[in-house]
This record gives C-alpha cells, structure tokens and sequence, in this order.
C-alpha cells in the first residue's frame, strides 16, 4: 500500500523531536481525526529555515510527510518554503493511497503554520 | 525473518490436513453434488458428512446446517431471510451497536425498506444489558440479533440469558458466531439459538466457506435464488472443497476444543499481564474475564494504532488495530466508540488474536520488542511529555467528511 | 474400472497448477487482503493481479471486475443490482426462456417485488430470435439479460447482435456467460456487453468462486450487505486462494483456447457424427454449427434419460441429461421443452459436455459402450417396436403436483 | 442416491420381456411424466401367477420396482398380490429416494392392473 520512500520516511524519519527556542511553531489536524502534525523552525536573518524538527501522532502517512517536509525545507528561504504543498510533498514520496491524501496528508500544513507563527512572533 | 502472526481473528492459515482434503475434493474427487453419476455422488457423500461435523461442533442436527460463502452471507440471509419471510408478525428488529458489519448494514438495508431496527447500548466492557434488552422489546419485534462474541474487542455475550428471554418471548435469537464457532464451546440447543453464523476461514477452514445453522422450524425465506441446492434455499453449486474443509475443521476444532482454550488463554492472559505492568498509559479493551480465548485488545495512549501495526509488521509481527486509518473509514472503530472511548484512545488500539498455533517464544518475542516501538512512537508524538499542551491552530476540518 | 468424465459443463477438476497456488494461498500466504501487515499484503497483491488476469480473459479492464462466490451470485448481483438500482428508470427486464435457473428464478423474485419480465421464446436450435427482442422492448426497458451460451445444449446467442442493439437503445445488457467464459472467446468491449458473469468451477478452477464484469460507468447496487470489501459492492472477506485459482485459470484458458476450442470440438463433432450415423431414432438438441466446443446433446427416442446415465456409470462414463428424473423437478428441462420437444423426446435426452482433458480413447470407448446401452433399454421399454400400440390404463395423474 | 438392491434390479434386472399369450396385460404411467410400466402376466386354473414379465420405460427407480414386482408374484396367488402394495416393492428394495416414492414407484399398480384385465378377459 505504501511506496518504498514512505515506508523509508516512516521508519527512518529525519528531524524528530522538538526544537526548545524554535522561532516558529506549527500545529494542524486534531486528535480525534488520528493525526496531529507539529514543525519546529529555527530560522536565520536571511529568512533562511536552517532548521526544523517535528512531531507527529498518526499514522504511516502522516509520519513520513512529516519527515519528507523537513527534508524539503531546510536551508531553504520562507517565500520558497511556503510553496510547497501537501500535493507536493506527496509527490516527492512517490505517491500515497488515495485514502490519505485527505487526512494524513498535512504536513505543508504544520509548515505553513510555523511559518506564520514565526512571521506573527517577529511582528512583521 | 520470520514471521509471527497474531491476526487470527482476521483470518486464520488453513489447517495442513485440511488443506490436504480440500485439495483432494479440487483434484481427485471434483464431482459437482448434484450429478448422478458416481463422481457425483462421491462429492455428495462428503458434503453430507461434512454437513454432520459441522453440526456436531454446535450441538445442532444436520439438516440445521446450510453451507454459505462465509459469515457475511450467513448474516445477510439470516436477518433478511428472517425478516421477509416474518415480516406479517412485525417489522421490528433488535441488534447491538457493536455488531458487525455485515450486521448493521444489512440492518441498514432493512431500515430502508420499511424495518424498524433497535441498537442496544453496551456498557464499558463491550456487553449489553439483558435490561435494555427487555425494554426494546415491543409487540412487532420478530428477531433480536446479537453477536457471539466481538471481533474487536473479545467480548462474551451473555447469549444463554438472550436466548432463554427470546424463547420466552417467541421471538427468534440470531447470533453471529463467526468469532466464536470453532475457537469457543457453542451449544445451540443449551443456549436457545434459533440462527448461527459462523465462517470457515475464523477457524482453520478455508476462506469462502461458512455454515448458517436454522433451527428446525424458524420461518425464513432464501436470498439469493436459483438451483434447488441447500434443499432450496441457497442455490449456487455446492462449494464441495470448501464444506469439506469445513466439516474436517469443525471435526478438529471439537476435538481440540478444551486443548486449545487452555493454551490459548494462557498466553492471552500473560500478555495482558505483561503490558498492563510494563507499560505505561494504557487501557485494556473488553471485558477483563469474558472474553475468547485468543483476544486481546489495549489502547495504548499518545500514539495511533497504525503506526503501531507498522513497526510491528517491521519486526515481522502481524496484528490489528481499531484505528481509522485502518478501518477504511474516517473514524475509528465504532465497537470502541460504542464502548465509550473518545476517538483519540479509540486510535491507539491493538488487537492481538493468538491461535492455537502461536507459541510462548512469539509472545516473549512480542513483550520484548512492544516498549520500544511505543516509546519510540510516544517520543514522536506532540501529545505526549512536556510539550504536548500546545493546540492544534487549525483543527482539520476536512476529517469528518463521510 | 477408470473413470472417464463427461459433464464439463456441470464442473470441472480443478487444473493441477491451479490446485498448486490455490494450496499455498490456504496455508504459506493466508493473510486476510484488508489486513496491512505483510501477511495481507501479500494478499492484496495477489488479489489485485488475478483480477488483471480475469480482466484479460474477456477483454474487460482490472476495475471492471468483481469476485463473487460463483455464477448464481454474480446473476443474483447483476439482475437484482441493476433492476432496484435502475427503478425509476423503468421496471421492465427482457430475458429467455432457456436461461439458467439462476436468471429464471431472480426474475421470478423480482416478479414479485414489481418488476415486468418478458421472456423470449427460441427457435427449434435454442436460439433467440433478434425481432422478438427488438419487439419486445418498452420505454421502461432497464435490462436485457441473455446467456452467452446454453448450459444444456450448447447453443450460443447472437450476443453481438443484442449487444450492439443494446447499446443503440440505452438498455444495459448482462449476459450470463457461465458455461462460455473460459471455454469459448469472449471480448466485452467489442460486443458491447455491460456485465458478464462467470464462475471458476466451469473452466478449471475451483467451486465456490466467480467473478461479474461490470463495464464502468453501470448503475448498479449491493446486494450483500457488510464490509467494504470489492470496492463496496460485495461485502464479505475476498477468498483469496479462490480468487488466486480463478485468476491463474482465467491465464490458462487465455493462453490455451485456441487448441482447446480445437481440439475439444473435434472430438464433439465426432461424436455428433458417430451417434447420429450409428443410432436409430435420435435427435441432436441445440445448433448444428453454432454451439459450444465441448457440448454435445442427444434424444434417444423410446428411452428415458436417468437409466441411461445409470448405464453409463456402471460403464465408468458420467454424463447428464435433462430428464425430470435428474432435474430435481417433476418435469423435464424447460430448455428442451422451450425448444419445442416433447416431455417424451425430453425424458430422453443424453448431454455429453467435453473438456480439455478428455481423449479419442475416451471417446471411442463411449461410441462403443452407446450403442448396446441403448439397445438394452430399448428393448426393455414399452413404447419400442410391435408392443407399442398398448395404451396405459391409468395415465398417472399424480405426476404433475408442483 | 439408490440402495444396492434398487442397482441389483436395475443392472439386472428380472423378468423383462413380454407374453405373447399373457392372461393379462396391465399398463400404469405415461410418457409425458417420465414412467411407464407394463406387466405381463400368465395366471393358471388355481389363480396362481405361473409367469410375469415387465416393460419399464423410465428412471432407474422405475425400472427397479418393476423387476421387484415381478419376483414379489411369481408363484402368488392373486389375492395375495393384489396385496402388495407401491409402499412394500419400496420396502422390499430396501427404500427409494423421497423424490421417487411418487411417479417412479407404480410398479404394483401396473400389477393391480394386469390382475384386473385377467379378471375382466376370464369374464368373471
Ligand atoms: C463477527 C464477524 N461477523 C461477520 C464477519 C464476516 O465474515 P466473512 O468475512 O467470512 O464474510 C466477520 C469477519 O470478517 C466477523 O468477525
Ligand atoms: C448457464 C449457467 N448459469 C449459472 C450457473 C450457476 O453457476 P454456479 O453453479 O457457479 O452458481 C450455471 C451452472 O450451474 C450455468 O450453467
């Protein structure tokens, strides 16, 4: 059912854990729905994401988008973090059942939100 | 690697020797039962023995038994079979919101054509109350369907109490059986069941082949129409392979029946031990005493259960969970909702179903390598540990899309 | 005393390879499909391609097919699915006196819950004629349902016809294609069929299993209510080694048809020409040229059906016939009296089915062993030579209670 | 489906053929359901069944009764056989299937007619 990418994602996910100082913080889906997703993000003067951590309660989907998502953002700038979609990042793990697109698929999401969260914080 | 599998109440290997029958009846002695000639009736010889096996497993006779494709089939043509063919007595049917599928829809079914149908409550164990029972009762009811014994959760019935009521009240007791029959001591005429479902591939029979018993007598009428088969009311050629693993395993299943109970439940109840001592934050699901032998169900809090089956399934073990993402519907398992669990609890739940061919190593293998997938799941979710007060700023709105 | 098998289109022994996966998918490969742990996906995966390989068989795509338990499920799901599916688009279905039970006896059913069904007469070869279909369709017209091929003698529509005729005017149509698919060519798109049921146990897979194409974009609902299984319109855990046998016979038959058609109608027509040469007063039931491979069909005048086959078995010879005596029923085949015999010529009747793994051998000691058999009984019965005048004292009037 | 003795009398069975001289003919059944039998019988001065032979068209049951039939009289009286019964040739074949009992069963019948036009033929 899933691709060989996610199931790498899922049982090596990079950038667990939280980020104690983090400049942005993100948080989608609800557990009642089976999924939560939260992005840490530390991010320098030049508006470069240099780096990111999360946490996820769900399942295998959720977890590797989770995972795929840091991937994909660090070391890159916020106006560019902020076009990648959920669409995307379930490209860039080779496809999911159409069951997950929906719920588990999230993680730009979190992204998104932690990228507000620094936004609002910075008080621009 | 190998492979451990704690699935059973999914689906069970079918047993060597009768594979070996099956293939037999496949192969060598393929007659179609209806056909006079002598391959005919050798096939007919065996499914009329198989149907006395059956029967035997059950307490019930054999011409009580009616082979089906399986329990779903079984509970359709029970409760529509029944209803059509009594649906001048009433129109009213009582079940219980932690049914089966295969119940409640065909339930849904007849909600739409003109059936009244009463969803008994369970308490925080997964039982009904024979009170509430009473109470549903009104003069238009003509069947009450209760489950055996849950598939999710384990849970026992109190069926003799049922049965007993619906013979004193003349109404018919149907019971879906499938996780019982085969793997629990059943005893139709003791217990009053005027209907039983039960399906092969749940005991070591193969898959696509399941019996109704009908107690002589109880009006009911066929579902699916063609041939004279199954003495008119279930036409289809005889699945002549399928019976005789049907009637070779229930011939089995009687034979082990104490045998595998005893074992089985010991390695149940070490499991349920072990992890209600060794880890923290969970909850076990069911009843803590009448529950099969074989189940055994925890909601462990802060992680959801399909990543569970995952890094289970890498460590090469197979169980299941109530989980949405793994019921092919957007909510979590309605027996654990019905039971009172929030959806969050509801997600982190895991069924373990031993069968009489797990051993004390698999379940050792299993206690060893369950605490750190949790604790490495709980690590990683932001429900648990100091940081988990944060809320969600967008609580997904598109979930509850049905 | 070998055993030789006439009645392919009563079942067939399960091809031994066949067997062989079948096997592995009862013991090594159990798993449940819907579980997701490797056991279920090994499964699934399974699942999946024999569908692609039941798809190629008959030119349909892999989402286009769904398994059931056998040919009467998938005539009860197709007829029944389309007609309460389609309700307010009409309520009247075409079908044919010669169909199987399993459409007759649906229709029947629907009969009753207010359906219209007419049912086209045949020509003296059991075939439809296209001017009474075309005649007989209404503006409340949903289905047409006819068989491909003739399980009692052979005879094979016009299914191009009535399918390109279909598809002028909007009505779905379903062809029973039992007795063909597997045995003879079929290609859905090209005869514009919109749903075609076929069952394992006809071409070398196992009983107990069939699958009904349903061209995409067909209305059509449930009819067996439960999980979500079949993507929600055949609930009931799939039956995976089933469909694993159904999948690699539908390869095989793709793969071999062409020397089976062949070679299975060289040997028919040898009977057909041996028989209607060698033996007096017979009549060959069905088309002369447009008939099954493998059926052969026969009235041997003065002589009734069931003793003849009983002959036959103690020859080591099992075959069928349409005689009450076999049919279960009190009257001969309706698809020989539809045909216009009569009840006398029907009682008589001998139906040879061929398969792949008959031989000349086989057939030669047949065209040897006939004609003694039948001399025999005609000898023995009443209304042969000079003592035929007699007339009974006491036509049996107890005969036609139904 | 059938007892031994019903393969006995319908593999060999007894007494087939007719009576070119019979005493009495009787005749039960008809096409039309499958069954007919006809019995041929040759009754001395003391109404003693001295001959019998039978005609069966019809199913394995039919043909079986009907060579039961035949050895059941050889040697009765007459008021003896019209005694036996369709339910007692059954019996002595040591039962049939349920769905025979009815047409396939006439065998005594056939008899009972045959003593009747013995009776009526002697003018008595
Ligand atoms: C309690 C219960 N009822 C009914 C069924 C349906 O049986 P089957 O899958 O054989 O159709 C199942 C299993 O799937 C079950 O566990
Ligand atoms: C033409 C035809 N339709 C339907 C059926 C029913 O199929 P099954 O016996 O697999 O249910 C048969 C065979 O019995 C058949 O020959």
């Amino acid at each position: 059912m899933y691709t060989e990418k996610v199931m790498d994602h899922f049982s090596n996910p990079r950038n667990v854990g939280d980020i104690k100082d983090a400049d942005g913080v993100g948080e989608v889906g609800n557990a009642k729905c089976g999924d939560i997703m939260r992005i840490y993000l530390k991010v320098d003067n030049n508006d470069v994401i240099t780096d990111v951590k999360f946490k996820t309660f769900g399942c295998g989907a959720a977890i590797a988008t989770s995972s795929m998502v840091t991937e994909m953002v660090k070391g890159k700038k916020l106006d560019e973090a902020l076009e990648i979609s959920n669409q995307a990042v379930a490209e860039a793990l080779g496809g999911l059942p159409p069951a997950k697109m929906h719920c588990s698929n999230l993680a730009a999401d979190a992204l998104h939100e932690a990228i507000k969260d620094y936004i609002t914080k910075k008080g621009k | 690697m190998k492979r451990i599998y704690f699935d059973h109440s999914a689906t069970t290997p079918v047993d060597k020797n009768v594979a070996t029958s099956v293939l037999e009846y496949m192969t060598d002695k393929f007659g179609n039962a209806s056909s006079i000639h002598s391959f005919g009736r050798e096939a007919r010889r065996a499914v009329e023995e198989s149907r006395e096996k059956v029967a035997a497993l059950i307490g019930a006779t054999p011409n009580e038994i009616f082979f089906t494709s399986g329990g779903t089939e079984g509970d359709n043509l029970a409760i529509k079979g029944v209803a059509f063919a009594n649906r001048k007595k009433g129109n009213h049917i009582i079940t219980s919101a932690i049914e089966h599928h295969a119940v409640l829809h065909t339930c849904d079914y007849l909600e739409k054509h003109g059936f009244q149908i009463t969803y008994l409550p369970v308490d925080e164990y997964g039982m009904i109350r024979l009170e509430d029972l009473k109470n549903a009762v009104t003069d238009k009811t003509i069947l009450i369907s209760i489950m055996f014994a849950n598939n999710e959760v384990g849970t026992i019935q109190p069926v003799k109490e049922i049965g007993a009521f619906a013979k004193e009240r003349g109404i018919y007791f149907h019971t879906d059986a499938v996780q019982a029959a085969g793997n629990y001591p059943i005893d139709v005429k003791a217990d009053n069941i005027d209907l039983l479902t039960m399906s092969g591939h749940k005991f070591y029979a193969p898959k696509g082949i399941g019996a109704l018993y009908i107690r002589r007598g109880v009006r009911i009428e066929s579902i699916q129409h063609g041939g004279a088969h199954e003495r008119n009311l279930r036409a289809g050629t005889e699945n002549v392979p399928g019976i005789v693993g049907l009637g070779l395993a229930s011939e089995i299943a009687k034979n082990e029946m104490n045998n595998r109970v005893e074992r089985i439940s010991k390695l149940r109840d070490k499991i349920i031990s072990e992890v209600s001592s060794n880890i923290p934050h969970t909850k076990l699901n069911g009843h803590p005493k009448l529950r099969l032998p074989g189940n055994v169900n925890f909601s462990f809090l802060y992680l959801e259960g399909e990543s569970l089956l995952l890094n289970l399934d890498m460590k090469g073990i197979g169980a299941s969970s109530g989980s949405a993402c793994t019921s092919g519907s957007l909510d979590p398992s309605h027996v654990l909702l019905a039971m009172g669990l929030t959806h969050e609890v509801a997600h982190g739940s895991l069924r373990i179903s031993l069968g009489h061919d797990n051993t004390e190593e698999e379940v050792d293998y299993f206690l060893e390598v369950l605490p750190e997938i949790i604790d490495r799941l709980r690590a990683m979710s932001p429900l648990y540990g100091e940081s988990a007060e944060l809320k969600p700023a967008n609580p997904c709105s598109n979930c509850h899309v049905h």
